[in-house]
């Protein structure tokens, strides 16, 4: 399951990615990626998916007593409608799977926060061998929250300090994916196995938003061409019904 | 019958009363609309701005720097390794007292908020404040160095503090059984019984192997393993591991002055944990022939052909000695009374360490190929230049074996004694004039010794006791003991303290009595010994025999002119390298004639001498490096 | 976008399809899955899967020290922990002959009684989410949050409290803490009847419900179900009343149950279950101002702490049902086994796929909430 | 004579009398161990079950005993009617850890074997499900056996944060730092 080299870990994001194109922007598209930016640091959709403990304080966030939506947070059930992706804890190497999965199904611009300590440095399960120790070496995080779990309160707060973030523009961790998508493979390659690769064609999506680096390929994409095609059979893990378990063909 | 009894028994199941809850009826349709009615109830909604915490809140940790000592015990319970401990040269570092130059660092990664590391701490300066948000993309800010203002500098008031409730650490020490004063004050039986088994383990449990005692430690004994290892119940392990650095267990079992109680981390709210009690709980548990094995484990098996002779039997050159032995070298200890030992025999009475305790850590020591010449005195029977010429090396432990005295008037009176002259005469057995009352001058441990070994003998000869003992010290400030103080006083000595001694008063050839005045002060503005009195508050203790145990002198006589001529001096002691090393390239000197005060440092001054020793015979003292 | 290698799916040609719930869906409080086999929207078959939430606890728990896993436990079940802390301490307590204070097991039945509230509402909220009632869910987890409120004032912290701790527990209440429980009580049940209204007798609730999941009390038995999942079944048994713990003899109250096994009885055994937990509060209530002495017995220094070898099975009544901790200790100072027996092993792997292959694909997250199947303490 | 039933003791006497070499000790009021040779336990859980009342399994646990290479598995049961927890301890050899399955005997068994199947590696013939269930990504040794070092594999498969914050670097400037 480990790769024997390990790829180095970018642990922050760059902060010029933007720039770049920033200065080819004419005036009037400067002032429309402002008001975009501004409408959409309003309606904030976040993919219910409740990953571990953490979840469990994100009723009462949503909910009447600390109402989110007040301030335009809202859950969705989808990944493709959602905005805002919560890493609420732990994440087992099971789910990391399909939390990449998900990540990779929403829209650009995508934001994910991580909740507490698990997230961040392993945390309370720092010594399992079931739970992923670090979140940013497999997706791009905006915002961690400390807490075990983060309190209601704090989780507003997350999210009013995410909307600042993307009101003005720094919330970008999701174009890192894309700057250094070969990077974030590699390691998710390390985890699961060199044969890992999802649905979602990363690198062309790079190319669909203009955010391909000199880390969006590399060794690890060029594992991925060599496969060319996905299909349903190439991933029996994630869908075990294909060839795996004959009980459930009719 | 049985088996039919089961068979036919009734299946009872479900027969047992129960509540049914089913619903009467269905309500009408138009029913749920009655919530409605909350579109005018005052919403629960809370306002934006964070609330907050409740009273005893587990949020963000403070530390009370100056309350810390850098002790370790939180990042030892801590259930995630969040945290470790973080050395800082700026701060103050203090091993005789427990305080370490570190403080706790704690990694927001891995952090529960369980507060173990709060009901734990030792000090009381970890606490958990009310404060709860933090919120960064930057991976740094996760890991902080609490101080008393918390993460953010903020000063939120602490939420989950310190509570009797919540304390994990035992404060109470284990009870240690003593003779009742009654049975002891007529003889010189052993007064302190020993662990048992079961309250070594429990009082063992007490450490938080926090190493404090280690720093503390003259000779750097490796308290926390040995502590460990009588809770594991392994009494050999820990004895393996008291010889690493002390060859006298049975003593310093007994009559250590313990720094490493006082250094001790648990001390700091409650009692210190017993280590001297454990150490002799361990050495008593193992038999003497299991000991001399692990002692002598580490022998060298070659020998280095070095002559090594060692002036005096005290802890200092009996250590020395024993490390020199195991490294190989021959190794003669000159003994110019009867019996080996030096002050740890004719100094400390036999109630307080029992000779044939002594004898067994001796043996050890001679097991280790060390000959010890008694009644040999240097100067004497042998002359120091024929040391010299038979010996590679020469090692001066005399002591001081010298009775100071205070030359008050009547001080040079029949009935005026030394306090260690005495001692070593009660050791010896030898008579002396024994009256039905005395007094001794002196508040240290010597004279309480001498005070107490006199008040035994009256008990036994006159069948009461009548010793007074007048200290310069005030009662807080006794250089003794404080149990000496309150064991003494147990068997009839009477303490007067804060008092200076004026004179002896003399009539008609024979002592009448000790007179003392107020001492107003000891030390002048500079901090030198320069005691004043209340000359008009004069006290007349009745005595017929008066002891002086003010202090102790060395006589270095013997060493001979040459040599005396050739060494360097400082207020009268040979003045030493840290490792014993004198100014005469093959003379070494230890112990109290350099450097004092008690048993456990002697020891500590033998292991750095013989390590010096073994240097300058060309021997790799590799063996005691390891050891350390 | 479309990814350029995009190939649509093919299906095979057949009136059968597999559809894939979870692992981020709301039926079911956490991270599961469950692949069903439907023809039409009827469920032929269904598979759970777990493993989402797995976090090796049994292993950690055997590399920590006896005091640390006071930490680790209640992060096994999270929307009801405090049944988790009670039963870990009850087992260390067995093996190493602690005896808890009184005052100490008064508290813990009222610990043991708020989380068993705090669970049930928001069971109340998830259930009703799962056919489209959201206001309920936001009345449930509101009031749940009002519980969670006390909580943080007895124990520091609203979700894990690592209160309990074997011999006791950590603190003393703060004061006029029984106050503010009977006056959170009383709102609490004048709050009822506007979940009575809105939800549990509501006739559109009702009909969905009644006869979805159906177990019948043979079925219940035979494939372990327990708590009020079993007593919906007809079969009042209850550990605190069979197997009795702390000072739970001493305290009176009912054990409901209903006779038909279907998901509506299930909501209605846990809405009498909060009626009989408010009892037990309210005598818990008058009865502890009268215990004095301390809060837990005194404890060795937990870095240096051997319990006795021997194993131990103790069993505490969650809101889920029966949960059990197997214990085994060789002596030393971290435990060599620890086997959580959790009720939703039952209840959300073996006993769910059975329910579901008798239902529809509309029934599915209902009749997953209706179990109150808690994932993580299945997956550990 | 006549036996009271429902009283421990005649559990105790049932058990002994049907099954012999059989160790049955009381533990505490409403615990029973019983040490059962492996062969005899599916008899065992039979007659607790048919004749006495335990219908109810409510774990199998299993621990690892690398000291005398075994597997001990401990069966509890419950009786509703009896309110007593028999737990019933076997040993099996670690290799090959294979024993017969109680499923057909008690249903729940089927989560609990396959539980142990995962984490132990222990094959329960006639089994119905051993599929792996919370393991599928799993590609190492059992984990719960004693010989797997979590700590270990984790440190050889994930990467811990390498905190620089500024107040370390200022004390590691003076010469100090993090001790380890």
């Amino acid at each position: 399951m480990t790769g024997s080299e390990k790829v180095p870990v970018v642990t922050d994001q760059p902060e010029t990615c933007r720039v770049a194109d920033a200065e080819e922007k004419s005036l009037l598209r400067k002032v429309m990626d402002n008001f975009a930016d501004h409408c959409r640091s309003r309606s904030l959709f976040v993919l219910h998916y409740c990953t571990g403990c953490g979840a469990i304080e994100l009723p009462p966030t949503i909910t009447s007593r600390f109402d989110m939506e007040r301030v335009g947070v809202s859950p969705m059930v989808t990944p493709r409608q959602a905005d805002l992706l919560l890493i609420t804890g732990y994440l087992s190497v099971k789910t990391l799977k399909r939390v990449i999965l998900s990540y990779e199904q929403m829209q650009a611009p995508k934001y994910v926060v991580g909740f507490g300590s698990c997230t961040i440095n392993g945390g309370m399960y720092w010594n399992s061998y079931a739970t992923v120790k670090r979140l940013d070496q497999y997706i791009p995080v905006d915002s961690y929250i400390a807490g075990c779990m983060p309190r209601p309160e704090a989780i507003q707060q997350v999210f009013l300090d995410l909307m600042a973030k993307i009101d003005a523009g720094k919330a970008t961790a999701w174009q890192d994916y894309y700057l250094n998508y070969d990077a974030y493979l590699g390691r998710q390659m390390n985890l699961f196995g060199q044969d890992w690769h999802t649905p979602t064609d990363v690198v062309a999506e790079a190319k669909h938003y203009g955010y391909v680096g000199n880390g969006t390929t590399g060794e690890h994409t060029a594992l991925l061409d060599q496969r060319a095609t996905w299909s349903l059979d190439t991933v029996p893990e994630l869908y075990p019904a294909r060839g795996r378990n004959e009980r459930s063909r009719p | 019958m049985e088996q039919k009894g089961t068979k036919t028994r009734p299946r009872k199941l479900y027969e047992v009363p129960n509540m049914d809850v089913t619903p009467k009826n269905k309500g009408s349709f138009l029913r749920p609309l009655k919530a409605l009615s909350f579109l005018f109830r005052e919403p629960v909604t809370l306002p934006m701005e964070p609330r907050p915490a409740a009273e005893n809140y587990r949020g963000f940790h403070v530390n009370d720097w100056e309350k810390c000592i850098g002790c370790g015990t939180c990042a030892e319970i801590c259930d995630n390794e969040a945290i470790s401990m973080v050395h800082i040269p700026d701060l103050p570092e203090d091993h005789k007292n427990g305080i370490k130059p570190r403080r706790p660092a704690i990694d927001y990664g891995r952090c529960c908020w369980c507060a173990l590391c709060v009901d734990i701490c030792p000090t009381g300066s970890i606490a958990l404040s009310r404060e709860y948000i933090h919120i960064s993309r930057e991976m740094n800010t996760f890991f902080i160095l609490p101080d008393e203002k918390g993460m953010h500098g903020l000063g939120y008031p602490i939420g989950w503090g310190k509570n009797e409730d919540s304390d994990l650490l035992d404060l109470k020490r284990q009870p240690m059984g003593e003779v009742e004063p009654e049975a002891r004050s007529d003889n010189f039986d052993e007064i302190v019984d020993g662990f048992d088994a079961h309250t070594a383990l429990i009082e063992a449990s007490r450490c938080i192997q926090c190493g404090m005692c280690h720093e503390a430690c003259p000779t750097n004994m490796h308290a926390p393993q040995y502590i460990r290892a009588i809770w594991e119940g392994n009494v050999e392990k820990a004895v393996e591991e008291i010889y690493r650095t002390n060859p006298f267990p049975q003593v310093c079992g007994r009559v250590c002055t313990h720094r490493c109680e006082t250094a001790c981390s648990i001390g700091r709210r409650g009692e210190p944990v017993a280590i001297r009690w454990l150490k002799r709980y361990a050495i008593d548990a193992v038999s003497p022939a299991k000991v001399k094995k692990i002692a002598l484990a580490d022998k060298a098996k070659k020998k280095s052909g070095k002559k090594v002779a060692i002036v005096g039997s005290g802890p200092a050159g009996l250590t020395t000695a024993f490390d020199l032995a195991k490294l190989g070298h021959a190794v003669t200890v000159y003994e110019s009374k009867e019996k080996p030992g030096g002050m740890m025999r004719y100094g400390i009475p036999e109630y307080r360490l029992p000779y044939d305790k002594l004898d067994a850590d001796i043996a050890v020591i001679e097991a280790a190929g060390v000959a010890i010449e008694c009644g040999k005195a240097i100067g004497r029977d042998i002359g120091f230049d024929a040391l010299r010429s038979d010996n590679d090396a020469v090692v001066v432990a005399t002591g001081l074996g010298q009775g100071r005295s205070t030359r008050i008037p009547g001080s040079d009176q029949p009935g005026v004694f030394s306090a260690v002259d005495l001692l070593a005469r009660v050791t010896a057995g030898e008579s002396f004039d024994l009256k039905e009352s005395a007094a001794v001058i002196g508040g240290g441990n010597v004279a309480f010794d001498i005070a107490r070994s006199l008040a035994r003998l009256q008990k036994k000869t006159f069948g009461k006791v009548d010793v007074t003992l007048v200290a310069l010290e005030a009662r807080d400030r006794m250089l003794a003991d404080e149990e000496e103080v309150i064991e003494g006083g147990e068997e009839g000595v009477k303490v007067f303290t804060g008092r200076g001694p004026k004179q002896i008063v003399v009539e008609n050839g024979a002592i009448k009595g000790l007179e003392t005045v107020l001492c107003l002060s000891i030390f002048d503005e500079e901090g030198r010994f320069h005691p004043k009195y209340d000359e008009a508050d004069v006290i007349l203790h009745p005595a017929a025999m008066v002891v002086e145990a003010i202090g102790q002198a060395t006589d270095v006589s013997y060493l001979g002119k040459d040599v005396t001529e050739a060494l360097e001096w400082e207020r009268g002691r040979i003045k030493i390298g840290r490792d014993g090393s004198t100014a005469v390239p093959w003379l070494f000197a230890a112990g109290d004639m350099v450097e004092g005060p008690d048993v456990i440092h002697a020891v500590a001054a033998g292991h750095r001498t013989a390590s010096a020793i073994d240097t300058f015979l060309g021997g790799g003292s590799s063996k005691l490096e390891a050891a350390e | 976008m479309r990814p350029e290698n995009y190939r649509p799916v093919s299906h095979p040609p057949s009136h059968e399809y597999e559809l894939y719930f979870g692992p981020n869906h709301p039926g079911i409080e956490g991270n599961y899955a469950i692949r069903v086999r439907l023809k039409g929207d009827e469920v032929q078959e269904a598979i759970a899967d777990g493993g989402y939430l797995h976090r090796g606890f049994e292993k950690i728990m055997e590399e920590r020290l006896w005091i640390q896993n006071v930490a680790l436990v209640p992060r096994i079940c999270v929307p009801d922990p405090v049944p988790m802390e009670e039963c870990y301490s009850r087992a260390v307590e067995q093996l190493g002959g602690l005896e808890v204070p009184a005052r100490a097991q008064w508290i813990r039945v009222m610990m043991l009684e708020m989380s068993r509230i705090c669970a049930h509402l928001f069971t109340f909220g998830g259930n009703a989410a799962t056919i489209g009632f959201y206001t309920n869910m936001f009345w449930g987890v509101s009031m749940r949050d009002l519980f969670l409120d006390l909580f943080e004032e007895i124990t520091g912290a609203r979700i894990y409290h690592m209160y309990i701790t074997p011999g006791g527990v950590r603190r003393d209440l703060p004061e006029g803490l029984l106050d503010r429980l009977a006056a959170l009580l009383d709102d609490l049940e004048s709050r009822l009847p506007d979940f009575e209204d809105l939800f549990f007798s509501n006739t559109v609730v009702i009909n969905r419900a009644t006869g979805t999941g159906t177990i019948s009390a043979e079925e219940a038995l035979a494939w372990g179900v327990t708590g009020p999942n079993l007593r919906a079944s007809g079969l009042p048994f209850d550990v605190r009343r069979d197997d009795p713990y702390l000072v739970y003899p001493e305290l009176e109250f009912e054990v409901p149950t209903m006779k038909d096994g279907d998901a509506l009885a299930r909501m209605m055994v846990r809405k009498a279950e909060v009626l009989e937990s408010i009892k037990i509060l309210r005598q818990v209530i008058a009865r502890l101002p009268h215990i004095e002495g301390p809060v837990r017995c005194p404890l060795p220094n937990p870095l240096a702490w051997n319990i006795p070898a021997g194993d131990t099975f103790a069993r505490v009544e969650s809101s889920k049902g029966e949960l059990g901790f197997f214990v085994v200790s060789t002596g030393g100072a971290k435990p060599w086994r620890v086997h959580v027996r959790g009720p939703s092993q039952m209840h959300a792997v073996q006993v769910l796929e059975r329910l579901l292959a008798r239902g529809r694909l509309e029934d599915i997250a209902q009749i997953m909430f209706s179990l109150d199947a808690c994932p993580p303490e299945v997956d550990r | 004579m006549t036996v009271e039933t429902g009283t421990p003791a005649t559990i105790v006497d049932t058990i002994q009398h049907e099954i012999p070499g059989i160790k049955v000790t009381k533990q505490g009021e409403r615990r029973l161990r019983i040490d059962v040779a492996r062969d005899s336990l599916p008899a065992l859980l039979e007659l607790l079950k048919g004749r006495l009342g335990f219908i109810h399994l409510s774990a199998i646990s299993c621990v690892d005993w690398p000291e005398t290479d075994e597997f001990e598995l401990v069966y509890h049961v419950w009786s509703y009617e009896r309110k007593t927890l028999a737990s019933a301890h076997i040993t099996i050899p670690r290799n090959p850890g294979r024993f017969v399955s109680v499923y057909d005997i008690h249903t729940p068994a089927g989560f609990y074997e396959r539980d142990i199947h995962e984490m132990f590696g222990v094959v329960f013939v006639g089994a119905p499900n051993l599929r792996p269930f919370i393991l599928t990504s799993w590609g190492g040794p059992p984990p719960m056996l004693k010989s797997f070092n979590t700590r270990e594999y984790v440190n050889q498969t994930y990467e811990w944060v390498d905190y620089q914050p500024d107040w370390l670097k200022d004390v590691e400037a003076k010469g100090g730092g993090v001790e380890k």
